[in-house]
């Protein structure tokens, strides 16, 4: 706030700058105060063996919501996301069994699950971009496809990852736990794509498809580039969610779609398309654990807790929306 | 001695839930005359698996002596409570049984609970006869178990023909649809057997068809429709899975943290590594007598039992 | 330019225009359904049981009528909150009248204002915040699922009174159940609204440009908010009769509508986009996903077969409707 | 060998037929004009031959080669660029990624070097009158009309397309912009490019042009040499038939009116944009706002009618206090405002003609149902003033021509009749005879009784047309002519100075 004072420019010129540069700048302020918060009201949970955790924990979500954001970018939804990461989850699983488990089965289970995920990717891409049908309804269509693929691959939750997979995810390395290298490739591989065509692009399209096309680019295909990538993001977090479950589980994903979605706005992209960030949406998918912490951290009545996660989750959204937008006038 | 619990439910869809929650609470409540002090900390909301892996994580946070989980899935915990087993927290699961080798699940054996309606609808049709199932959610353990319980009873009875196999989500108004749907198209059903949740619904359906002189059907536990079931003479039977497993849960969980030892180790179930607890069984004989102590619940409130402590003791050494 | 020129161009046949009607594409579809229902399992096509589908189907639709309004209005609008008002209407309607017929008028006026009241927050979120719908309905559904667990730990009981359930299952007139006559009634009323009134008109002004509508003196945001605080109210009148249906209220009986009433919207031919469409193919639209539910519970295979062939089946009829534009005119 | 030759092309879309038979033959080396009234089919004919709309039928040819457009990249491929009336934007990206949007140097990622050394080649073509807050990094969305009409330039010129295609670029230009642009254009003929040129204003048209081609109704009914026609010649071959509504040339305007009876008084209004206003419009009076654009004439007739927040300052209307709050009450105080951006401000797209027309009457007259019959007995007569074309009361609005879409925006204006009518620069991009058709009703409805302020962004349309002229420079008024002032000589010296 004290920037905007600073500023020769008029009030909120300077802040605005920052916002329009950062987007993620509210979203990463309400996540510092929860995580103070959390850390008052139960200091362990912000010690390093908790912040692992949590990074453990959520990174799955916040795969997601990365995978999220890259539909969203252009204007797009994907409501399947939760669906794919089920999907991706059993299949690993289970052909990780069926070749015995070893080092190269995991690997090869890997690669497969990154062509699942990059297959139901492109399965919504066409059906969204190609055949033109709405996002929101035809995503919730092929998400219920993909769960009954999930169910004919396994029929029942239970079959184990084998220990190689998940023992590598919740392990350490030279005392570093591996979620933080895999943190830290992430933050390369999405500096990476931020720099390229594709992330323009998809952006351009969301800002609006109609001139976009006029404009020559080949508004079809980046649509399905954008749901192909959230595709792969989406098998990401199945593969995170594998490492943190060790099993496989045809529904496991089912409930995180709502989540994505919140995830992407609390971290200050816009839904109708061509503006946000995907460290916003990293963060966002923070904030909703924290909330949850937080609200069982201070002591809220059994009854009285989703009630309060469910306010303070639409005040989040509703400040994330508020901010961004008034430091952007 | 004191403990401290912690209690997580990651669905609120369900006054079965709820019912669960604050048996718990009240069992711990109970301790205090044992001059034992349970304190008991809840996270229940609804989340996904990641919530739920948080949940358990708060807990070791927050430094409990044990954490007892109805899970989102019977196989996403085994890291996490091999981290509570780490940090010394007894991790016991109820309602739905884990796969995780430092967990104990202490609940009935949903199978059984399957096995038991179908025998009583089995047996009430004279073991022949065309009947319905109507299941919760597809690729839920419970439920798969529930279905494996059933399938196994009938595939006794050779004249017993499964006519149709349909899933309602544990939604009653989903349930009545389904029912209704199976009715039009198979006139001649005799039995039906649906989940908890969704034979209220089924039977609403029934007598909307005005058949419920000629077909059999399992029943469910809450008030409301046992007061139907005896206003009505229903032709019904209910397996119970009380709410109360929670509490009798906790009850072991405290005298384990007791440093007591079971007689009988817990080794029971697919995982090896469950304690069941007693399934009782509604049927005409003794539906008035349920309908009695029911008397003054709410309409939601689900028939229950649990372990006392007394019979909890008995459990261990 | 003359008007004779404009009119000079290749219509397409009448005939042609007239088969490609939202409407009459569904009531074609609902016919065929009916026909492979019956041929697939006997007796689906029976009286007795189109009458039932159409219960069910009225309940669908009397919900869909508000999320019809509320998509109509335009900027996005979407309830994602009307599976939440649902549950909570069938909890009050259940506990005020409690059996007894004589509270019904209390019970409907209460889960009415209870619906209103959400939707004006809702609205009031959407407008006076500027919260996309998506988001502040999302939210409001957290809060709601929330607000259940709470409402519900304090009431003692909830049971449909005798008359509620028979207006909702027993024939009432000419051998159809009250609500299918409320069905009806409200079809012909939202009809009427939406192309006799004024207030109707200005729904299409501000779903389809809301800046003209604003400029040309339409009470944008009270226009707005009432879309929302109709969405609640109907969603209200799906949750009494939901609740005369089962006879007895419990949790989370609405939540199988968020999705389904978008769904029916989109089948009936408004486009999410807003401004454009009507109810009666919503009515339509209802009734379709009602009939294709009712096949897929009757034929005899496993749940992954029936959803990976209702997810395909959703996609397939949406290819009937909902198609975007192309970018290419 | 022609460079670029289009036979036949046809499109309709639905029951409207946009494009009969469009013939187009342009030459290397030449600024080839189209020009048209509106919807005559002129962007509908350069969309197809930029890839974005699909034609019906015809032919295309480039260097003498037949060749079929699959799209918008195919175009490019074949050396076409456009400059879109409409514009293309990003909004959200900035002035440098829209300049190279159809092209984005780099692989799989962006060079942004190339990007912005590439970008700045443009913007540098424009810096000297491109205004305040243009810059590479400048946010589209965050700059003003000119500007983003500036980028979509830049975007088209960027293309380096042999063949390049501007459809009414200068629309939203002032004239040095204007000036900026068309020099830029001589020197790419003398490249030896053609440029494909579309206005509505005659003077451009014949300060740039080397070859005219006209089309009328969707066909192409002539090409000539500039230097061999003339402006007359030109609208003659335009309206067909009907050459008596020739050019913006209305009468002088009426003398003196009763300055007593202001029915419309401003002081010191101030607000976003302008600050100090005071004027007074009498009954009987048609106020011109002049000067260049965006000085604050459009921001004060917004603040008035309650669309733009107001800061300070009072407004009398009838001689009573008026505080603008929103439209709605503006509206019920008897104001009308009719927007130049029509498809902003003023359709509702996709609805019937008779809902595009009746919003006011509903307001005015408290209406709560809408009786179709009553309702076309009050719109016809308003749509006949003003000569309004149109098939059917309850055809869509978008069945009709951009010009005729404004008249029926109009028209909802003067079923109930206001006492005053704030005219936002209200024929832009509307072709001459409409314009003539407008004009003659606004001086009927000033002799009725009317006040009227008119801002326009075409100088001759001021000067035919206001009684008076307040001359906006930066956001206040700096001079006003009146009677024998009213020259373009002092307009521009106004409006120029210190600015
Ligand atoms: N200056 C403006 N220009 C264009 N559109 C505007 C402007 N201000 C508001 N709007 C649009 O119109 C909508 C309605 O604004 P407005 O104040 O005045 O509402 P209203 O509903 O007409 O008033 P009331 O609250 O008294 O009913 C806003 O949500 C906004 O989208
Ligand atoms: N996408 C469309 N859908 C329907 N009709 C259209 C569409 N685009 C243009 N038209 C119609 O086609 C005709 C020609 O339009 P076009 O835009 O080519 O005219 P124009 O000569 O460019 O006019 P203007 O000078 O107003 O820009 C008009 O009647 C217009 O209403
Ligand atoms: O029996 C069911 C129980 O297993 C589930 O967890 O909650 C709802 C109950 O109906
Ligand atoms: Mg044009
Ligand atoms: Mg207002």
């Amino acid at each position: 706030m004290t920037t905007a004072t600073i500023s020769t420019q008029k009030p909120g010129g300077g802040l605005k700058r920052l916002v329009e540069r950062y987007p993620f700048l509210p979203a990463l302020l309400i996540a510092l105060v929860l995580l103070a918060l959390n850390g008052l009201y139960q200091p362990r949970s912000i010690s390093f063996i908790g912040i692992t955790g949590l990074v453990k924990t959520y990174l799955a979500l916040m795969m997601l919501a990365i995978a999220q954001t890259y539909v969203v970018y252009a204007g797009d939804i994907d409501l399947s996301v939760g669906a794919i990461v089920s999907l991706v989850n059993v299949v690993i699983v289970v052909l990780m069994e069926k070749m015995g488990g070893s080092g190269f089965s995991v690997v090869a289970a890997l690669g497969v699950g990154l062509l699942t995920g990059l297959a139901c990717g492109i399965v919504n891409g066409i059906v969204v971009a190609a055949l033109r049908l709405q996002a929101i309804v035809a995503t919730f269509a092929t998400s219920i496809f993909f769960t009954g693929l999930a169910l004919y691959v396994m029929p029942v939750a239970g079959t184990p990852a084998p220990a190689a997979f998940w023992r590598t995810y919740g392990g350490r390395f030279f005392e570093i736990p591996f979620v933080f290298y895999a943190a830290i490739l992430l933050a390369i591989v999405l500096y990476v794509l931020a720099r390229t065509r594709l992330a323009t692009q998809l952006l351009a399209v969301g800002d609006d498809a109609q001139a976009a096309f006029q404009s020559g680019l080949p508004v079809t295909r980046i649509r399905i580039q954008g749901y192909a990538l959230c595709g792969l993001f989406a098998a990401l977090a199945a593969f995170c969610i594998t490492g943190d479950t060790a099993s496989g589980d045809p529904l496991v994903g089912g409930k995180m779609t709502l989540f994505s979605v919140a995830a992407v706005v609390l971290g200050g992209s816009a839904l109708s398309g061509g503006f946000g960030t995907v460290v916003g949406s990293i963060i966002g998918a923070l904030i909703i654990g924290l909330i949850n912490s937080l609200v069982f951290f201070v002591g809220t009545p059994s009854e009285w807790q989703n009630l309060v996660q469910g306010l303070a989750i639409l005040i989040a959204l509703m400040a994330g929306v508020l901010v961004g937008r008034r430091a952007r006038a | 001695a004191d403990y401290k619990i912690g209690l997580s439910n990651g669905w609120v869809g369900s006054e079965w839930r709820t019912q669960m929650i604050e048996q718990a609470q009240a069992a711990a409540a109970a301790w205090k005359e044992k001059g034992v002090n349970v304190e008991v900390v809840v996270q229940s909301a609804n989340v996904d698996v990641p919530g739920q892996i948080a949940h358990v994580r708060n807990f070791i946070s927050e430094g409990v002596n044990a954490i007892i989980i109805n899970p989102n899935s019977p196989t996403a915990f085994d890291p996490v409570f091999a981290q509570a087993k780490e940090a010394g927290i007894l991790v016991i699961s109820t309602d739905a049984e884990v796969s995780s080798p430092d967990a104990t699940y202490v609940g009935i054996d949903q199978k059984a609970w399957g096995a038991a309606g179908a025998k009583w609808l089995a047996e009430t049709l004279g073991g022949k006869g065309n009947v319905v199932a109507i299941n919760g959610v597809a690729g839920h353990p419970a439920n798969e178990m529930r279905v494996a319980g059933y399938k196994e009873v009938f595939g006794q009875y050779p004249d017993i023909k499964i006519v149709n196999e349909v899933n309602a989500n544990w939604d009653q108004a989903q349930g009545q649809q389904a029912m209704q749907n199976l009715l039009a198209t198979n006139p001649d059903i005799n039995g039906v057997w649906v989940q908890d949740g969704m034979a209220a619904g089924a039977w609403k359906s029934i007598i909307d068809a005005k058949k419920q002189s000629s077909i059999a059907a399992t029943g469910e536990i809450r008030k409301d429709f046992i007061d139907l079931w005896v206003k009505d003479k229903l032709n019904s039977g209910a397996s119970v899975n009380p709410p109360g497993v929670m509490a009798s849960a906790l009850n072991v969980a405290v005298l384990m943290l007791e440093g007591k030892e079971l007689k009988e180790p817990a080794t029971a179930g697919q995982y090896k590594n469950a304690m069941y607890l007693p399934i009782p069984f509604i049927d005409g004989k003794n539906v008035d007598q349920v309908a009695k102590e029911l008397d003054g619940k709410p309409g939601y409130f689900s028939y229950t039992s649990q372990l006392s402590i007394a019979d909890a003791e008995a459990l261990f050494k | 330019m003359t008007a004779t020129t404009q009119t000079q161009g290749r219509a397409p046949s009448p005939m042609l225009t007239f088969l490609k009607q939202p409407l009459v594409v569904a009531l074609i579809l609902i016919v065929a359904l009916l026909l492979l229902g019956e041929t697939l399992s006997p007796g689906f096509a029976s009286a007795q049981q189109i009458l039932r589908l159409l219960i069910v189907a009225a309940l669908l639709g009397i919900v869909a009528a508000g999320q019809n309004l509320v998509i109509l209005g335009g900027r996005e609008g979407i309830d994602l909150s009307v599976g939440g008002v649902i549950s909570l209407s069938a909890i009050i309607a259940g506990n005020v009248m409690n059996g007894a017929d004589s509270a019904i008028v209390p019970a409907v006026l209460a889960c009415m204002a209870a619906g209103a009241f959400i939707g004006l927050i809702n609205g009031m979120g959407v407008t006076l915040l500027r919260i996309p719908p998506l988001v502040m309905t999302l939210g409001m559904l957290g809060v709601l699922q929330g607000l259940l667990v709470v409402v519900r730990n304090g009431i003692p009981s909830g049971f449909a009174a005798p008359g509620l359930s028979r207006f909702v299952t027993q024939p009432f007139l000419l051998g159809l159940p009250g609500i299918i006559w409320l069905w009806v009634a409200i079809g012909l009323l939202m009809a009427f609204m939406l192309t006799r009134t004024v207030y109707g008109h200005r729904i299409y002004a501000i779903g389809s440009n809301e800046q003209a509508a604003y400029m040309a003196g339409v009470p944008v945001r009270a226009m707005r908010i009432s879309l929302f605080m109709l969405s609640g109210v109907f969603a209200a009148i799906t949750g009494i009769c939901l609740l005369g249906y089962s006879g007895s209220s419990f949790a989370n009986v609405g939540e199988q509508y968020m999705l389904a009433s978008i769904i029916a919207v989109v089948f009936g031919g408004t486009p999410l986009s807003g401004g454009k469409g009507g109810y009666t193919g919503t009515m339509a639209g209802a009734l379709l996903l009602v009939i294709l539910q009712g096949i897929l519970t009757t034929v005899h295979i496993d749940e992954s077969g029936r959803q990976m062939v209702f997810g395909a089946t959703l996609l397939l009829l949406m290819l009937f409707y909902g198609r975007g534009r192309a970018m290419r005119g | 060998m022609s460079k670029l030759i289009m036979r036949g092309v046809s499109k309709a879309y639905g029951a409207t037929l946009a494009l009969r038979r469009g013939d187009l033959t342009v030459e290397a080396g030449e600024v080839h004009v189209l020009i048209g009234s509106n919807g005559s089919g002129k962007s509908t004919l350069c969309k197809v031959l930029a890839g974005s709309v699909r034609p019906d039928g015809g032919e295309i040819l480039i260097d003498g080669k037949p060749v079929t457009i699959t799209g918008p990249h195919a175009a490019r491929e074949h050396g076409i660029g456009i400059f879109y009336q409409e514009l293309s934007l990003a909004g959200h990206r900035t002035v440098a990624e829209n300049i190279c949007l159809p092209d984005m140097p780099g692989g799989i990622f962006v060079d942004r070097k190339a990007l912005e050394i590439r970008a700045a080649r443009y913007i540098a073509l424009f810096e000297t009158v491109a205004g305040e807050g243009f810059s590479a990094e400048a946010v589209v969305e965050n700059l003003r009309a000119d500007q983003r009409q500036l980028v979509e330039i830049m975007k088209a010129l960027a293309t380096e397309a042999p063949i390049t295609i501007f459809d009414e670029p200068t629309s939203a230009l002032d004239r040095a912009q204007v000036d900026r642009f068309f020099d830029i254009l001589r020197g790419l003929k003398a490249d030896g490019r053609s440029i494909i040129f579309i206005s509505h204003r005659m003077d451009e048209i014949f300060a740039i042009g080397d070859r005219v081609t006209v089309i009328r109704d969707g066909e192409t009914v002539g090409t000539e040499n500039i230097a061999d026609t003339n402006p007359a010649a030109v609208i003659r071959l335009m309206v067909g038939g009907q050459d008596e509504l020739a050019a913006g040339a209305s009468a002088p305007p009426a003398a003196a009116t009763d300055r007593k009876a202001a029915v419309l008084k401003a002081e010191n209004f101030s607000g976003k944009g302008f600050a100090n206003v005071s004027f007074e419009v009498a009954k009987g009076e048609i106020l011109g706002f002049g000067g260049l654009h965006g000085q604050g004439q459009s921001a004060v007739l917004r603040a008035i009618f309650g669309a733009n927040l107001a800061a300070g300052g009072t407004i009398t209307l009838g001689g009573s206090a008026f505080t603008p709050s929103n439209p709605r009450t503006a509206i019920r105080r008897g104001l009308a405002y009719v927007s130049g951006d029509r498809s902003r401000d003023g359709i509702i797209q996709g609805r019937p003609i008779i809902e595009n027309a009746t919003p006011i009457h509903y307001l005015r007259q408290k209406l709560q149902l809408a009786r179709p019959a009553a309702l076309a007995a009050r719109v016809k007569p308003a749509l006949e003033a003003l000569h309004t074309k149109f098939g059917g009361l309850s055809h869509p609005i978008n069945s009709l021509s951009g010009g005729n879409q404004q008249k029926i925006v109009i028209a909802r204006w003067l079923i109930d009749r206001p006492d005053v009518l704030l005219l936002d620069d209200p024929t832009k991009g509307i072709d001459l005879s409409a314009k003539a058709d407008l004009f003659s009703l606004i001086r009927k409805l000033a002799e009725e009784g009317m006040g009227i302020v008119l801002y326009s962004s075409e100088d001759a349309e001021l000067l035919n047309n206001a009684d008076r002229i307040l001359v906006f420079n930066g956001g206040s008024v700096r001079r006003e002519l009146t009677g024998a002032d009213r020259t373009r000589y002092n307009l521009y010296q106004a409006a120029y100075e210190a600015a």
